[in-house]
């Protein structure tokens, strides 16, 4: 399978999430430049991590508005492979192809630490590799990651099963103590209903090896790899 | 924008008052009509006071600095560039600097902090390095000091600010809190990049008819006499000059760093040199001068941001995120397609010239021409008077029988891991994005920072250190101890010492007292490189750093870079399970002067910092580094601040697991204060599993480092016997939380 | 024409921007102030054939990039 | 009385969140826009005796908290 990785003027995250798929998980990456159309076969497109346009609106409300992002929603339309990481949610949730916005941190402050996560469903691309309750440590690096939606909003997330991931403790229990940002719900990653494109807050590229402090980040991107497989060694799109 | 004409712009002519207002002395005038052979103008005025300012020519710190060691085998650029580079192995090699940015950063944190993050993420690009890896050494004021709570939450979110959005991480620093730094704070930043060995970029202006090219944001009327102002003692003047702060702009940096490191990659380019402390002037300038070569710029084509801004300011403006580069002739249309494609502005401003003069046009007029050499090398340069005050005598008078032992010594360490100097960072180091990258192995919270080489199996160790409150009683000393420590933070993780760079504050240079201090400082300083065989290849010297006649302590911060070859070998401070060996390398004195101990329970600062053998601090070093080296240590800590009783607190509870206790028995025979929070040098608590202890004994032997087997690891408190008895949950909680609550409480 | 646009949160949607600033002014001793309220401030040149097209150009800026719906409201004042 | 508090950089100072934003709106075809500036909007509820009296406390809050008079400036209406 292929994946893309676009980057954005002010995307930091591209090498690590490029480096993660190819060092650890020997898939072909391409990087896509913002400007350019969307061409080619892919069957995942990233959204790296950063500080696109340098976040000085509002994170993501710029890079929307990249050529390119006309390429990815159609692509997302037709149910290819979305996945955004931090900044890349963000652009993501601007773009109207996820529900919801990120906001502030409660705290006002830029947080970066491990934290865990829950995961919540396993019938997604994102996520069908791991168990349902299971727990990965993975690192936030953010300044504005706190989820909000309106209620009506929430509602169908909930219905729908939308919400991906969690802020949990070491022991899997939401409290607002293991809640890095104020998130509505704990909510630390969404998917859309068509459950092809997903965007979460932590970086599951920079937890890719144990020398870097877990391997846990590399069930979000296996599952992406196993649900290509299952579909057949063809691309999501032509 | 509309733009001056040169009939708009009559010079203003120079008077008696705008020559001092400019800070030249009598004298100084003197030469720079001897070296014109004429008055010089208004503009050329400018011209020469930034470039002989302090912060520029380095008059004051240059006949000392020239002590310092700078080669080693592994160099390949020592002091003189734009930052330093030592040669790593398989074709790279690590470039890096470190910078101050006191006095931006007092006016304004935020924004002084943040410019001061990307003025030195440029130096490191500009030698053609991918910057990988951060650190920031601050000093405050008393952490109940009104303005500290403010400065610290504006530089903290200043450098993160910057920082994170270049994507760059912040692996480490230090974080300093004392009255000396009430009102001069200190904001150093280091920034380390990596490149190819064969890809290395300098600041040289070659190459006669080669097109100067302008590169990145637009110029404004932004940190007017930066340089000068960094020059010069606090006052309600300067304080009025407030308007010319920066406001850093990291999207732009960002786009900058891209843009540049993707010309690299192709053959237009032959020198390139970011606008940093006296802009357009001071790159164009130090570019010919290495190059041996003149230039000659057109002010009319500098692309500006403001309405009406005069010759004058476009050579003295300090906008951020600019570069001037020379390129090869007839590469000036590829040039600007790759910054077109970063949406970045490059516009020839000049070109290369042979007659060695700096010369400026605007609107067709010549509006500067002076000898390159008369504004590089022969700047002034000064041997200052240097005179040890008597005051020192009495500074360093400690009586320990007057100081009295406290009956609870573990109520004291209480107190001691609730001091903000002793307190866990975390607070400070959350808010920097420390994964980006996918390098960092070690992430800030240990003795040393370990990023790994991506493509090797190698890493990089990094660490920043240096104690002013030592140096304030004895600098000679303080000098050794800023090296030492810096070193052994890296032995702790088990890298050995590459090279470093160093900032140096200091108060005026004009008072025999500071320039005592600062030689001392500098000669011990070389006495540590020298034994423990690190150069100094980058560096930074901040003068003035003093408020009505009130300097700080002299402070030198030491950046150290430590090379691992097996990366995976590395080792963390913090106990990793019940039943180890605690060991004690080296050895403990009964020394409480200028100890943190003394600080927080006693109020003193005062007595001869520890005593330092440079040999035992060798052997010490190697034998830890030895041991991990044959993978037999399960950690490895250093004693600093707080002696032999925070470190073995830090031991139990800095690890990111559940806390771990430990049982001990330290032999020396002294008080027990001076036993538990004496602070002596060349120690390390190592733990191991004991059949290997050995092994240890062997290694430490042959090295010459006393050893010592102290307790073992297990069960849920630290014990030192029979002083201390505490729950390390207990210990935690009070060291992890009191930033933080203290930040809150002074609000 | 100058125009000034406000963009501001929602009612119902956190604001700890606005709560932080409340707290603070609370603890120098402005305890008068209640509600704090937080949100951007945009000031543009505009120049546009009349007061109306100017309105329409700008809500349309707003709808789209300056303002994020699900969080934002916005508001904007036309000087000539 | 309602207060509301405007937040801007001084003139002069970089405005790299307003330039950026130009750039975009350029970008998005409303090349009529010029000159964006970008700063903070508050607006709180004041309790004072006379409108006198709370243009002195609010210019006293601006002042010590909500503006950083190193780069910028503040102006504020009430309204009753
Ligand atoms: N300003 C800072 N920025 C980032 N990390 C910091 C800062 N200050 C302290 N730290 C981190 O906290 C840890 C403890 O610092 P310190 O007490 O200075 O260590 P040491 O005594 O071993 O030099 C280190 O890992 C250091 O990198
Ligand atoms: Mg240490």
């Amino acid at each position: 399978m292929r994946w893309g990785v676009i980057v954005f003027p002010g995307s930091c995250d591209e090498q690590d999430v490029y480096d993660c798929l190819k060092n650890n998980l020997r898939q072909k990456v391409d990087f896509l430049w913002h400007k350019d159309p969307l061409a080619g076969k892919f069957d995942c497109i990233v959204l790296p991590g950063g500080f696109s346009y340098g976040d000085y609106l509002r994170s993501g409300a710029m890079a929307r508005f990249s050529p390119i992002m006309k390429g990815v929603v159609e692509f997302a339309q037709k149910g290819g492979l979305v996945l955004g990481i931090c900044n890349g949610f963000q652009i993501l949730c601007e773009a109207g192809l996820l529900p919801g916005a990120l906001t502030r941190n409660a705290s006002l402050q830029f947080i970066c630490r491990r934290v865990f996560v829950r995961l919540e469903e396993t019938d997604t691309p994102f996520t069908c590799a791991g168990k349902k309750g299971q727990l990965l440590k993975l690192p936030i690096k953010h300044g504005e990651g706190c989820y909000y939606a309106d209620p009506t909003t929430l509602e169908r997330l909930h219905k729908n099963r939308q919400i991906l991931v969690r802020y949990v403790d070491a022991k899997g229990r939401t409290t607002p103590a293991a809640d890095p940002n104020g998130s509505l719900d704990h909510i630390a990653g969404v998917c859309n209903e068509g459950r092809n494109v997903f965007g979460l807050m932590p970086h599951p590229e920079d937890a890719g090896e144990k020398i870097l402090g877990g391997e846990d980040g590399l069930k979000i991107f296996s599952s992406v790899i196993e649900a290509c497989d299952k579909r057949g060694k063809r691309a999501w799109l032509d | 924008m509309a733009r001056l004409s040169a009939k708009q712009f009559p010079q203003p002519p120079v008077s008696a008052d705008t020559i001092a207002s400019h800070g030249f002395s009598e004298e100084e005038y003197r030469r720079i009509v001897q070296i014109l052979e004429r008055e010089p103008n208004f503009t050329e005025l400018g011209v020469f006071s930034v470039m002989w300012s302090e912060h520029c020519s380095y008059k004051s710190s240059k006949v000392h600095l020239k002590l310092l060691p700078t080669d080693g085998p592994a160099v390949l650029q020592g002091p003189g560039e734009n930052a330093g580079i030592v040669d790593i192995g398989n074709g790279l090699a690590v470039v890096f600097k470190m910078e101050s940015h006191n006095h931006p950063s007092f006016i304004e944190p935020y924004q002084g902090a943040a410019t001061g993050v990307g003025g030195i993420l440029r130096d490191i690009f500009t030698m053609g390095a991918r910057p990988i890896a951060s650190l920031n050494s601050l000093r405050f004021g008393a952490i109940d000091h009104p303005r500290t709570p403010y400065l610290l939450s504006g530089v903290v979110a200043g450098i993160g600010g910057y920082g994170n959005c270049v994507g760059v991480p912040t692996v480490g620093g230090e974080l300093f809190f004392d009255e000396s730094y009430n009102a001069n704070i200190l904001v150093n930043a280091f920034t380390l990049g990596i490149a190819e060995k064969k890809r290395i970029f300098t600041g040289k202006a070659k190459g006669v008819g080669n097109p100067l090219i302008y590169v990145g944001a637009k110029t404004g009327r932004d940190g007017i006499h930066g340089a000068t102002m960094a020059s010069e003692a606090f006052s309600e003047e300067s304080e009025k000059r407030r308007p010319t702060v920066q406001v850093g702009d990291p999207f732009t940096e960002k786009l900058l760093l891209e843009a540049c490191l993707e010309l690299m990659k192709g053959d237009c380019l032959v020198g390139i040199q970011d606008m940093g402390a006296a802009g357009l002037t001071s790159s164009a300038a130090e570019m010919a001068a290495r190059g041996g070569t003149g230039v000659e710029l057109d002010l009319s084509r500098v692309p500006l941001r403001e309405r009406g801004m005069t010759p004058y300011e476009m050579l003295l403006s300090e906008s951020q995120e600019r570069m001037l580069l020379v390129a090869k002739k007839g590469k000036e249309e590829q040039v600007k397609r790759v910054f077109e494609r970063w949406d970045l502005d490059a516009v020839v401003v000049g070109k290369v010239t042979r007659d060695r003069l700096f010369r400026a046009f605007f609107d067709g007029a010549e509006v500067v021409r002076i000898p390159v050499a008369a504004l590089t090398s022969e700047a002034p340069v000064y041997t200052r008077p240097a005179e040890r005050p008597q005051s020192q005598d009495d500074v360093q008078r400690l009586d320990l029988e007057k100081i009295e032992e406290p009956a609870d010594l573990g109520a004291a360490l209480k107190r001691l891991l609730d001091s903000p100097n002793v307190a866990s960072k975390e607070w400070v180091f959350r808010q920097y994005d420390h994964f980006v990258r996918s390098n960092t192995v070690v992430a800030p919270g240990a003795d040393a920072a370990v990023i790994r080489i991506k493509g090797t199996e190698k890493g990089l160790a990094l660490t920043v250190d240096g104690n002013g409150r030592y140096c304030y009683l004895d600098p000679y000393v303080g000098g050794i101890l800023a090296v030492a420590e810096a070193a052994r933070n890296l032995a702790c993780v088990g890298a050995r010492p590459i090279g470093l760079s160093d900032c140096l504050n200091f108060g005026s240079p004009e008072r025999p007292d500071v320039m005592w201090q600062f030689s001392q400082v500098v000669q011990g300083m070389r006495d540590g490189c020298i034994a423990l065989g690190v150069p100094v290849v980058s560096g930074n010297v901040s003068f003035y750093n003093e408020t009505d006649g009130v300097p700080i302590y002299p402070t030198p911060t030491v950046a150290m870079v430590g090379l691992l070859p097996q990366v995976a070998r590395h080792v963390t401070p913090w106990f990793k399970s019940p039943g180890d060996i605690v060991v004690l390398l080296g050895r403990s004195r009964e020394e409480l002067g200028g100890s943190e101990y003394l600080k927080v329970i006693h109020g003193l600062a005062k007595g001869t910092p520890p005593w330092i053998d440079l040999r035992l601090e060798r052997a010490v070093q190697h034998s830890c580094l030895k041991a991990i080296d044959k993978g037999i240590l399960h950690s490895a800590h250093d004693l600093s601040e707080g002696g032999l009783g925070v470190a073995l607190a830090e031991c139990c509870i800095s690890g990111p697991e559940k806390p771990l206790g430990a049982r001990v028995e330290p032999r020396e025979m002294m008080r027990g204060d001076a036993r538990l929070f004496g602070e002596s040098q060349s120690r390390i608590i190592v733990s191991l599993k004991e059949k290997d202890l050995n092994r240890l004994r062997e290694i430490a032997e042959k090295e010459g480092a006393p050893m010592q087997v102290i307790g073992e690891v297990g069960g849920s408190r630290l014990v030192v016997h029979p002083l201390i008895r505490l729950p390390v949950d207990e210990l935690k909680s009070i060291w992890s939380s009191s930033l933080e609550r203290r930040l809150r409480d002074a609000r | 024409m100058r125009v000034k646009i406000f963009v501001y949160l929602k009612d119902g949607v956190l604001d700890p921007q606005g709560k932080a600033v409340e707290r603070s002014l609370h603890a120098l001793g402005y305890k008068e102030v209640q509600d704090v309220r937080m949100g951007k401030y945009l000031e543009v040149e505009l120049d546009a054939p009349s007061r109306q097209a100017a309105e329409e150009r700008i809500r349309e800026m707003c709808d789209k990039l300056l303002a994020n719906p699900v969080i934002e409201d916005y508001r904007f004042e036309i000087e000539e």
